[in-house]
């Protein structure tokens, strides 16, 4: 009846983990009971759960992420803790626990933190700067956000039920296979990953269509604002490389499920496949979430610097030079595996010269700094911090791309410290970044400036401590993943980067409080404008945060810099013409169809891991259903009246105008 | 906040200033509706490349088993061959009676698509149960469990374009040629061209090539 | 385990060229940084001697620049890259001073046992080599992928199933060195480690002729007993009785290790052994 | 987004579309992309099973003609131009196919390699010294 699910399945045996996802699940439960006592159900149904407005799904799909960033790093901060104390000793985590951990911090990182944070500000900015109502498919976007969040939600089932992973954030066979890993933990891993990995092709290829398709009248492609290339060329990897994921983690499944010998040791396989796929999908993965970042980047930098962005042509050329490249260096992440010398360089200079494209990018932020007039706010900070940080994290990626020191440095945590590196540095900082940049457009008023700076300056500070020892014992030889050791010398280093652990723990604790001083204080940082730092697309031209329909009147762009223009040819003429011609605006309708298709879907991954075929067939069925259901309706849009418009218009032009005479 | 002394233009007052917009705006929901499907043929193709690469690369590897030229029967993949073929030729009258709004023709052509798509659904289960019979299932080696993912995950696909030609069907007789529905069609359309193609390089590779080790 | 300790020729030159890319790349770098910071300071909001011109956004000469650097960079890395994978590939045979001594390597879960064909002898978690000879390894695994690894002596290597890789090193110094799995594996993965006991000539002779007579013979009935997952396993040395062992392990005619033994795989959750 | 969308796009077409065209055109656009992926995988299959032409040259006879019905499809059924209006669309196309060839291309030969270099047998190890 219930496949290979018994009680048994729950560790009631053991304590760590119990009171772990017991306190969670206290904590979730108190929530939602609140939220139905209160009587907030009926307005987070209405208004977010089924909304199809690519803004509020924006919001969830980061709020998403910054959840599974706090899980994803209670995981780092467990395996700095077991390597500081496991020195000639078990520490206080077990083989079998610590292995699920660092499967699951790198999963969650990568799968449901750093790609929902991207894919969230993707959505929540692009149409506004394209000067667009909506995505090209509102409803599908819904369905991305929610089946995003069913994988998340299966990975902390499995904390609770069974067990997660034990076999690293990629699966390599043959340990991931049955004969070596017999429990649900990689099966968790699998279905998880191939449901979310729908969602997050279902959101590629919304914005790919979004970017090529639905861009305002005048806002050519070489008028885009440089997040909106980023987005186009992260979410061409997207489309390009997902399918790759899904494909090889199919045949894994049918490894394990029907007996298949794909990768197995037996039966013919070839596990170097498995390398060889996934890596193929896992290159170019890197690149879907850094290029956003750059993007983010390229906006607060020129934004900040009161300056167009230097060498806009050559920061396009450099992003869809990048997009291509990625895709032809994936052998770089097993030199160490016996390719021939030629196939090894070959691959080795093609990682290189990703460099390139990448350093012209330092170097035209760097000049768009120059002669610049530059205001330290906090997302500018990120971006500081990040241009130093990057430089040295993209220094050792192209030492690990040299084949001769990979062979020493591969699989060490030198590596391990390279792609914190990168990935910190590089795309973290660039998503907070954005947080603090856009969080005004969001919702309405600015996030505190004195505890995001504290938060930045723990955050850098604590990666540097955390992170520059992990190289140092890399090249003393330690190896990833080691859950104890009998080498002396690495101990300090680990004792040190523990030490830089709880720094960026202080820098989390500074953003929550951030988070509920500027909630607190809301009036005093109210954005009256919707332009709070004086910016330069079109996102700025709206209010903060914008009507459902973002723009009144979609906008007419006639150069680069869209806004920026507007407002110094504004600032030249000194007057503002109000007659404005409203007309009548057609919306999408709120749909369920996201969250009914999630739940099927979270009941059939949970059914497939637990082989409960009849509840996989009633998922399948439930999820055919609902789709029938959708295409079914009649009625897809509704239409805000031009005197509705209006109102909502003028009043938000009459706040604007308020402010400004205020100022002066 | 020192910006506020900037001025805030009003984001509406530069409608039609720019003397020739080169950009249009945003396209018609046709074609970003289709544009969208084309984008996500594109890659449920690379998905199907990974497939074919695993199959290139474990063709060789029997495992001791039965190897591809002992299995195949041609005939019958001409067989399944000429049914996606005609089903591709009838798939794309009924676009053309979608877009002239002739109702009973677009049922016949879509009726005759499903017959076909049918037939080569069947030709294939029969194929694949007399290879499981034969002791040649997908687990006995890694050559027999990447023919049959691939093979099969294209069969998945005829399926499913079954069922969406069904619901197509449904849907027409239920609310007539709407602007939404033709959409649809049109989707539907390259889903079915694009198996066709798909099935092109299937036969090529798998039975042709495999026919003749 | 210092990498930067190199005890052989692979490791010295491979230490040498991971110096050279940083010092190489370091000249672009640190500059790159000064600026960034330099720029950040000078052009800040309220310095009123620093210029501001909102509008330069665009210079060809400086764009020539801005790709030329990484482009250079990139060109000597590659080239040092493009060299360096070929002489250090960890197929290329090594010059020695001593006889080249074979050495067999399969990983099992979780120690690593090192036959030695032409000596008829077998060890278990310790690596016994002559100082000075070209070591040439062939490595496969009984079951699921590790690496083998010296840090001191340079190329890690993986050991796959159904494979053999091939690596060749050399010891330039006695002493003993750790070596270790970098590949994840398993729970038993950071019991991998193994010593390296690099020892003159004479001593090796003496070393695998009293192997040769131990009375523990390693044949297919005791690497099945091996094969087996088991962790903290002492260092053994055996006679070996089945000099073509290895080739049986590799070409599969030994089949892959069975992973947890059936009372684990019952468990439904191995969360609690 | 209806509301923007009634200016004509004289610049853009949805792929699988065809544009303006006579019904009876349009059939023979289909009859004559029906008969010549009939010829085309007519020759595939005989080829096969002949002793006409030269053995060893089959698989690249195949893999050409396969490429040919592809072409065909994608000009007769999915109506793939050349023309302005087809230019995103054929740029997809192109990255698709780009991406196809990078992962087959690459699978194959990295897998090659990575086979030739780690048979486990010893006599072609000693070969390849």
């Amino acid at each position: 009846m219930f496949g290979k699910l018994s009680w048994s399945a729950v560790p009631l045996d053991q304590p760590i983990p119990m009171a772990a996802s017991g306190s969670v699940a206290l904590v979730i439960l108190a929530v939602l009971a609140w939220i139905v006592l209160a009587g907030h159900l009926p307005y987070l149904w209405r208004e977010w759960i089924t909304s199809v407005d690519h803004k509020r799904i924006g919001v969830m799909y980061t709020l998403l992420a910054t959840v599974m960033l706090l899980r994803g790093f209670a995981d780092a901060l467990m395996m700095r803790a077991q390597q500081a104390v496991a020195l000639h000793s078990q520490g206080f985590l077990p083989p079998e626990h610590y292995n699920q951990i660092f499967s699951a911090h790198g999963t969650i990182m990568i799968f449901f933190v750093a790609m929902p944070f991207v894919i969230g500000l993707m959505n929540l900015i692009v149409p506004l700067q394209l000067g667009v109502r909506d995505v090209a498919f509102p409803t599908l976007n819904s369905v991305g956000f929610w089946l995003t969040a069913t994988g998340a939600l299966l990975v902390n089932i499995s904390l609770v039920i069974g067990e997660f992973a034990r076999t690293g954030w990629l699966p390599y066979p043959p340990l991931s296979e049955m004969t070596y890993s017999p429990g649900v933990g990689v099966d968790y891993y699998l279905w998880s990953l191939e449901i979310s990995g729908v969602g997050t092709l279902v959101a590629g290829i919304n914005l790919v269509t979004t970017v090529l398709k639905l861009r305002t009248k005048g806002m050519t492609y070489l008028r885009m604002p440089m997040f909106c290339w980023t987005t186009l060329a992260s979410n061409l990897l997207i489309v390009a490389a997902f399918p790759i994921l899904t494909a090889t983690l199919a045949m894994l499944i049918l490894d394990r499920y029907l007996g298949f010998h794909f990768f197995t040791n037996e039966g013919g396989g070839n596990v170097m496949m498995f390398m060889n796929l996934i890596w193929a999908w896992g290159h170019p993965e890197v690149y879907i979430l850094v290029l956003p970042a750059f993007g983010i980047f390229s906006e607060v930098v020129s934004t900040f610097s009161g300056k167009a962005l230097f060498g806009y042509r050559s920061m396009v050329l450099a992003t869809m030079a990048i997009c291509v490249i990625s895709f032809m260096v994936w052998l770089h992440h097993f030199f160490t595996m016996g390719a021939g010398p030629n196939v090894n360089a070959i691959f080795g200079i093609a990682s290189m010269i990703i460099a390139v494209p990448t350093g012209v990018k330092i170097y035209n932020w760097l000049f768009t700094m120059y002669m610049g007039r530059i205001r330290f706010t906090t997302p500018m900070l990120w971006s500081i911090g990040f241009m130093v940080t990057f430089l040295l994290g993209g220094l050792t990626g192209v030492l690990v791309a040299v084949p001769p020191a990979d062979f020493l440095l591969h699989n060490s945590l030198f590596l391990v410290a390279h792609f914190h590196n990168v990935i910190i540095g590089g795309v973290l900082f660039g998503a907070f970044a954005g947080y603090t940049y856009w969080f005004p457009k969001a919702f309405g008023f600015r996030l505190h400036e004195g505890l995001g700076k504290a938060a930045f300056w723990c955050w850098l500070i604590g990666f540097y401590v955390a992170f520059m020892p992990l190289y140092v014992v890399g090249l003393l030889g330690m190896t990833r993943r080691m859950q104890h050791y009998d080498v002396p010398e690495w101990r300090p280093w680990l004792l040190v980067a523990s030490v830089g652990a709880i720094i960026i723990l202080i820098g989390i604790a500074f953003q929550i409080a951030q988070l509920v001083v500027s909630i607190h204080r809301r009036e005093e940082l109210r954005d009256h404008t919707g332009d709070p730092w004086d910016g330069r697309s079109l996102e700025w031209a709206t209010a903060s945060p914008p009507p459902v329909f973002n723009f009144a009147v979609t906008p007419d762009v006639s150069g680069e810099d869209a806004y920026w223009s507007m407002k110094e040819r504004a600032r030249r003429q000194g007057t503002s013409d109000d007659s404005v011609a409203y007309t009548d605006i057609e919306m999408p309708r709120n749909s369920p169809t996201g969250f009914i298709c999630a739940f099927f879907a979270t009941i059939m991954g949970f059914a497939l891991i637990w082989h409960i075929w009849w509840m996989v067939a009633a998922g399948a069925i439930g999820a055919f259903a609902t789709f029938v259901a959708f295409a079914w309706r009649d009625h897809d849009e509704y239409v805000i009246a031009a005197d509705d418009v209006a109102r909502i218009d003028q009043a938000n032009l009459a706040e604007r105008r308020a402010v400004m005479s205020g100022a002066g | 906040m020192a910006t506020a002394a900037v001025a805030h233009a009003d984001p509406h007052q530069l409608r039609g200033l720019a003397a020739a917009a080169e950009h249009a705006g945003p396209a018609p929901k046709r074609i970003v509706t289709a544009y969208g499907f084309w984008i996500f043929l594109l890659s449920d193709i690379i998905m199907f490349s990974c497939f074919f690469a695993a199959y290139a690369v474990l063709s060789g590897q029997t495992d001791g088993g039965p190897k591809g030229s002992e299995l195949f029967d041609l005939r019958s993949v001409t067989a399944e061959t000429g049914c996606l073929l005609l089903s591709s030729f009838t798939c794309g009258l009924a676009s053309i009676a979608a877009d002239e709004r002739e109702t009973t023709l677009f049922q016949l052509a879509m009726a005759l698509t499903c017959a076909l798509g049918l037939a080569f659904l069947s030709l294939e289960l029969r194929e694949f149960a007399t290879l499981v019979a034969r002791g040649a299932g997908p687990s006995r080696s890694a050559f027999l469990s990447s023919f049959f993912t691939l093979v099969g995950c294209h069969g998945l696909h005829v399926s499913a374009g079954v069922l969406w030609l069904l619901t197509m069907m449904a849907q027409v007789t239920a609310k007539g040629f709407r602007a939404d529905i033709r959409r649809r069609i049109v989707c539907f359309a390259l889903f079915w061209h694009a198996l066709d193609i798909i099935w092109v390089a299937v036969f090529s590779v798998v039975y042709l090539l495999g026919a003749g080790q | 385990m210092n990498i930067f300790d190199p005890q052989g020729p692979v490791a010295a030159a491979e230490r040498t060229i991971l110096v050279d890319s940083v010092a190489i790349m370091l000249a672009i770098v640190l500059p790159t940084i000064a600026a960034i910071l330099g720029f950040a300071w000078w052009y800040r909001a309220s310095n009123r001697r620093a210029q501001y011109q909102p509008d330069w956004a665009y210079s060809g000469r400086l764009e020539l620049v801005v790709w030329a650097i990484p482009t250079l960079t990139i060109i000597l890395l590659g080239g040092v890259a493009w060299i360096g994978a070929h002489q250090l590939d960890p197929a290329r045979p090594v010059e020695g001073t001593g006889p080249p001594l074979r050495i067999q390597v399969v990983s099992l879960d979780w120690k690593w046992l090192f036959i030695y064909p032409d000596q008829r002898v077998a060890s278990l978690n310790a690596l016994t080599v002559p100082v000075g000879s070209p070591l040439q390894f062939e490595l496969t695994s009984s079951s699921v992928m590790n690496a083998f690894f010296i840090p001191q002596l340079g190329s890690m290597i993986y050991t796959m199933n159904g494979m053999v890789t091939r690596l060749q090193l050399r010891a330039d110094n006695e002493g003993t060195y750790q070596g270790l799995s970098s590949h994840f594996s398993g729970d038993g993965f950071p019991g991998m480690m193994f010593d390296v006991h690099v020892v003159s000539q004479l001593s090796f002779t003496d070393w695998a002729s009293k192997a040769a007579g131990s009375n523990q013979a390693l044949n297919a009935e005791s690497y099945g007993k091996l094969a087996r997952q088991s962790i903290g396993d002492a260092k053994v040395t055996y006679r070996l009785d089945d000099p073509l062992l290895f080739q049986a392990v590799a070409t599969q005619h030994i089949p892959a290790a069975p992973g947890p033994s059936p009372d684990q795989q019952a468990q439904v959750s191995p969360r609690s052994p | 987004m209806s509301d923007q969308s009634l200016e004509s796009h004289a610049t853009d077409v949805a792929p699988g579309d065809e544009g303006e065209g006579r019904v009876r055109t349009r059939i023979l656009g289909y009859v004559v992309g029906l008969g010549l992926a009939i010829v085309l995988t007519a020759t595939s299959f005989f080829i096969v099973g002949t002793d006409l032409v030269w053995q060893p040259s089959i698989p690249v006879a195949i893999v050409v003609l396969a490429i040919a019905q592809m072409g065909v499809h994608l000009v007769f059924f999915l109506h793939i131009t050349t023309g302005p209006d087809n230019t995103n669309n054929v740029l997809a196309l192109a990255f698709g196919v780009l991406i196809v060839i990078l992962v087959i291309g690459g699978s194959l030969w990295i897998m090659a390699n990575l086979n030739a270099n780690m048979m486990p047998m010893d006599q072609i190890m000693q070969m390849q010294r």
